[in-house]
């Protein structure tokens, strides 16, 4: 049950090549799991821009001073995001929240292996959190292009069993990608389970060393939303269902969190022949 | 207290603020934040026969004030629409209106057989805005003679107390004569207006930024033209009842369709961007009609048409700041 | 060095970024802003053959992302304009494309035959968007005969060396239809597109916002329009030259008409809120070019239509924050 | 020769129901005389707003600290100018002026009236600063609504001989209407020449009365404009020429000052038959 709240914004500061906005938003933290998402109304009033813009919920606090914040980290990217970075403390920020299935908890404790890219380790460190709660191992590793572009180092540091840390340009930690490191991380602590989130080659290349060792794998994916609350159908990707047979399935609303070896990864931006409902071709 | 009600075709509804057909589904996901029992109907995404992929993604493309969109019709079919969408509004106790969409005029004959004694319909809007594999692909809604056979069919398999709503496209050199043409065909009233054909590219990949190359357009960029075609087809024909939509973003713009000459309006890409629009903006509706000291909605429908009252002779000197020029915004 | 010229029908100019007819009067104003001369060339507001004095107030109105208007062509008249207007910018060295406009063919042939042989003249635009007194008022673009008739009369009128350009309506059910029968009876190229016809009520007075009742509605709101008639006009027929236009307000912008298969724009709208803009967009578009590597503005031109290069094999783990997705906006 | 300049702004006051909008605009100050006006980007980069709002340059400094600033007044009265009035300190703002034609001063030494409703006095004000160093006398008569919607009133008080305040609903000052006092103003004072901006049906009655005596009278219109700069044709209203023609005019450009008896004031917002070029009716 998602909520639509005109918040006052608390603060936006840099992070590296990131921004994190904390925003009052009372009532979205206490339903906030890790994995939700927030869509953001930018530009204000007479705005041309007239879609929220995705973003997934980093931190959240439920009581204190302001009765509710939530926290997302973002990168300025087009329009919206550099309206969002000059934001100043007290303007206020339309958010909707929380949406979309967060990532699902093992009952039991297990091995847990978390592969974040860019500010896509903003969902894992609150997982990184609750798979604790839980008495699971939490192995994090985390990769961006550069030293500036990993979030949330410190804090995987704190609550991660371990932590290796990538870079493409090697500015820190190992030089290549979270793929080469991975499968010596998932041997190495026995993973039981993978959760991911970054850009979609990144889930592909996760997804796939996780299915190479029978790993149940979830991942958050990012496709460009126009509502994100499930009513436009834009944000659809191909997925197998449990019935075996493929749908285009909504990711603002099934998704973002996805078991890995549901998606049809080759055929992102297709519609594959095999679809319920495709078109037949002569 | 504002009388709110409006009649199209017959059918009472206890406000005009309707969702647009494909940007509230089918309304179950719009009820977590409004109660849809306020909306005067919900309008469901348009249905087909069988179940539909839609096309592949990209999909969306945001423009200035408005939006492209290349969804194809994605949708489970009407089988499954009937057990569980219009199940649904009917048990939820929604006024629903049902949008159907086909490739042939058979297919919409077939889709009114299957709408025929379902509770919670209160109305068919018919799209199209679609391609008739029967004629090359050209749209229905683009020819006279397409468009007046799909409603002759529709209105054939339809029960008399359910009106007709013929859903028009704007991308016409003539849209009275297609409004016509419905109208002729049996067609109890016409939605107004379908998306604008667009078409966005992405200067990075320099390529098209859709996958289906191009798109419909939306949103408030796209209001005046719709104002320009209820305006249009309200004048030929002041007695067909009009629903009133394109870009309506707030109470001022609803109140503007119905001063043109729509009986009700549908709010559809606004939706996205603030998901609470339609009570926000029936709100916002019934405070200009009470402002202007207007008791009953159906007073302000078409009153744009009627030349203006001979008014109070002009003060000859009122000095303050709200000069004549003002009169032109 | 990116290579800026672009060749209208054999006529070179030495960039692609013109101003649009009605947006920059016949120049002077603009000349107090920036060199006119360093335009690819001044598009002159239509100029008919009689002095008019356009409609009553008001004539505007700002929409979102657009404006409205209907000003009715005001004018001088030819003579004063060839006199005042045309050698103006001739003895300012600036390239002309004069705007036509008339009430029957009739008029359209004595225009071309008054811009004979007039120093500055590079090309003529012919405006299309005008209604035939002689066919109960009827736009001459709105019918693939009335087009022909005007474009083959200017056509017969004008010496060879000189492009006649035919400016479309985006108001039709089928743009390719007009836009092949003005190439048909002579157009050597097109422009693409005039304003779409459109209407707002002020909820003030509740009554049409102009005095013209509708009125053409332009800028960013109606880019997408634009650049989808640029797109299937140049898929029908590539080897006519197009100059595009509508909402053009960024180099990013220029260029998204230029990959659809413009090979020159006209700035309109945008110059009202930003009366430099001519001169930034193209700076802007040089950017744009130089950060892709392009060499030659007339390499990109139709780009868009060609199938994206078979590029590298996708990397399969990028770790960054640029997501596939991104692709689409 | 107008200027564009991205200025900052410097302060942006209310004054009664108005706000008074100060801006680095270097340059402009220079080229500004009594009557000239500013065009004002709105909204900001993402704005669905295209055009610029007009308005009458108040006061002007062309050097001190900043280097040139330019001043105006203004009532919020729809979307463009609520975004100006929440501008603050260093946000930029762009701005075109010195555009129109600005007040025609007497070569001699004469009586002369200013008569403004509203925020029509702004530009009256440094007017009456001109007229004085051309060793004018000054009478002002300022009109409003209500007190608070009459600006300038001390300033005026400052330079002007005599000064007589109206206000519709008597809030201060004489109530009633400027038009109510204007003749007595013009007999006392043997007025020989009378400057007048405000709304339209003021300037209508204003201009009656003086045509009335004979006296020439210069006003400042007020009609939308869509380009400010004279290529568009949006702003245009019935002037006799000095032909004796009526034309469609431009008020951005031969305006938006006027002299009264050219303008034809019952036959604004409509194309009279006499106009150059008026539709033949049948
Ligand atoms: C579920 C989800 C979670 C996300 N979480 C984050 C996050 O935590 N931090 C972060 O920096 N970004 C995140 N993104 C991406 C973020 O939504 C885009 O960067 C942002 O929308 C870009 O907006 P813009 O106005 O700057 O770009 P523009 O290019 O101007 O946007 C134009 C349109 O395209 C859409 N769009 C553009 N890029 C993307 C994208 N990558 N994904 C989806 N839509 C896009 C925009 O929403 C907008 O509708 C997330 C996206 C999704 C779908
Ligand atoms: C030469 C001139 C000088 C002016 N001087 C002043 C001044 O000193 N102080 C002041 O408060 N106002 C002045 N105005 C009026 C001012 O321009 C409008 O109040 C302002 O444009 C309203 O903008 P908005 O966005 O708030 O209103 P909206 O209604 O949202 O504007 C919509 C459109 O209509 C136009 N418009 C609306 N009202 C007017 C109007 N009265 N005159 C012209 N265009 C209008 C706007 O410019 C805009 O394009 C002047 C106008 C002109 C033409
Ligand atoms: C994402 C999207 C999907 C749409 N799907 C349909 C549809 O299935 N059937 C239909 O008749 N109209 C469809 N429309 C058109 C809308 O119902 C409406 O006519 C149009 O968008 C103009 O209104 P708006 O500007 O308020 O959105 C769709 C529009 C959008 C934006
Ligand atoms: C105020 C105004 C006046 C115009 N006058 C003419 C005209 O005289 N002749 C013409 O062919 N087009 C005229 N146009 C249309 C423009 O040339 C252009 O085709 C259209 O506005 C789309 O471009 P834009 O969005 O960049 O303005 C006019 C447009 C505007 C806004
Ligand atoms: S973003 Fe609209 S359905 Fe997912
Ligand atoms: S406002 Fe454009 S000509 Fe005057």
């Amino acid at each position: 049950m998602p909520l639509q709240v005109s918040g006052e914004v608390l603060s936006v500061r840099r992070v590296g090549a990131y921004q994190l906005l904390t925003v009052i938003a009372p009532g979205i933290p206490e339903l906030t799991r890790p994995g939700h998402f927030l869509a953001v109304q930018v530009g204000g009033p007479e705005s041309s821009m007239l879609l929220r813009r995705a973003f997934a919920i980093y931190d959240v606090k439920d009581r204190g001073v302001y009765g509710g914040t939530v926290e997302f980290v973002f990168a300025v990217h087009g329009k919206g995001t550099a309206w969002l970075s000059s934001r100043r403390p007290q303007d206020r920020l339309d958010v909707v929240g929380p949406l979309g299935t967060p990532f699902r908890l093992p009952t039991t404790p297990v091995q847990a292996a978390l592969v974040g890219g860019g500010y896509g380790s903003a969902p894992l460190l609150p997982l990184a959190g609750a798979l604790r709660g839980r008495g699971c191992r939490v192995d994090i590793v985390l990769g961006a292009g550069s030293a500036d572009r990993l979030f949330g180092q410190l804090d995987a540091k704190r609550t991660a069993a371990s932590l290796v840390v990538t870079t493409d340009d090697g500015s820190t930690g190992q030089r290549g990608r979270v793929s080469d490191v991975l499968p010596e991380v998932l041997e190495k602590n026995r993973t039981d389970v993978v959760y991911a989130c970054g850009p979609m080659p990144m889930l592909r290349a996760v997804a796939q060393q996780c299915a190479e060792r029978g790993i149940p794998c979830q991942v958050a994916v990012e496709e460009s939303m126009a509502c994100g609350i499930g009513v436009c159908m834009t944000c659809v990707l191909p997925v197998l269902g449990s019935d075996g047979r493929t749908r285009m399935v909504r990711s603002c609303v099934e998704g973002p969190v996805f078991l890995a070896e549901r998606v049809r990864w080759e055929d992102i931006g297709t519609v594959p022949a095999d679809t319920v409902g495709a078109p037949v071709r002569p | 207290m504002t009388d709110l009600t409006t009649i199209l075709a017959g059918v009472r509804f206890p406000n005009p603020v309707f969702t647009a057909s494909g940007c509230a589904a089918a309304g179950r996901e719009l009820d977590q934040f409004f109660d849809v029992t306020s909306l005067g109907a919900v309008v469901t995404k348009s249905i087909m026969l069988d179940a539909r992929s839609g096309r592949a993604t990209p999909r969306m493309a945001e423009t200035p004030s408005g939006m492209l969109n290349s969804i194809g019709l994605q949708g489970p079919g009407i089988d499954a629409f009937l057990d569980h969408d219009l199940a649904w509004l009917a048990q939820r106790g929604a006024r629903a209106v049902v949008s159907i969409a086909g490739s042939s005029v058979e297919d919409y004959a077939r889709l009114a057989s299957r709408l025929r004694g379902r509770p919670g319909l209160s109305m068919i809007e018919v799209n199209i805005s679609c391609p008739n594999v029967e004629d090359r692909g050209q749209v229905f809604a683009c020819d006279p003679r397409a468009s007046s056979g799909v409603l002759s069919a529709v209105r054939k398999n339809t029960p008399a107390e359910i009106p007709v709503f013929a859903k028009l496209s704007p991308d016409v050199t003539d849209i009275v004569a297609i409004a016509a043409a419905c109208v002729d065909a049996g067609a109890d009233g016409l939605s107004l207006i379908n998306t604008l054909l667009g078409m966005v590219i992405d200067t990075t990949t320099m390529r098209p930024a859709l996958a289906g190359v191009t798109g419909g357009l939306s949103g408030p960029a796209i209001r005046p033209v719709a104002v320009r075609c209820v305006w249009q087809v309200h004048q030929a024909m002041p007695d067909v009842p009009l629903l009133g939509m394109g870009g309506i973003r707030t109470g001022s713009d609803a109140l503007e369709f119905l001063l043109a000459g729509a009986s009700a309006v549908s709010v559809g890409t606004t939706v996205f961007g603030d998901p609470t629009a339609p009570m926000r903006i029936l709100g916002e509706l019934t405070q200009e009609l009470s402002d202007r000291g207007i008791a009953r909605l159906r007073d302000v429908i078409g009153l744009a048409h009627r030349p203006a009252q001979p008014h109070v002779p002009e003060d000859p000197d009122p000095v303050g700041d709200v000069p004549a020029a003002r009169r032109s915004s």
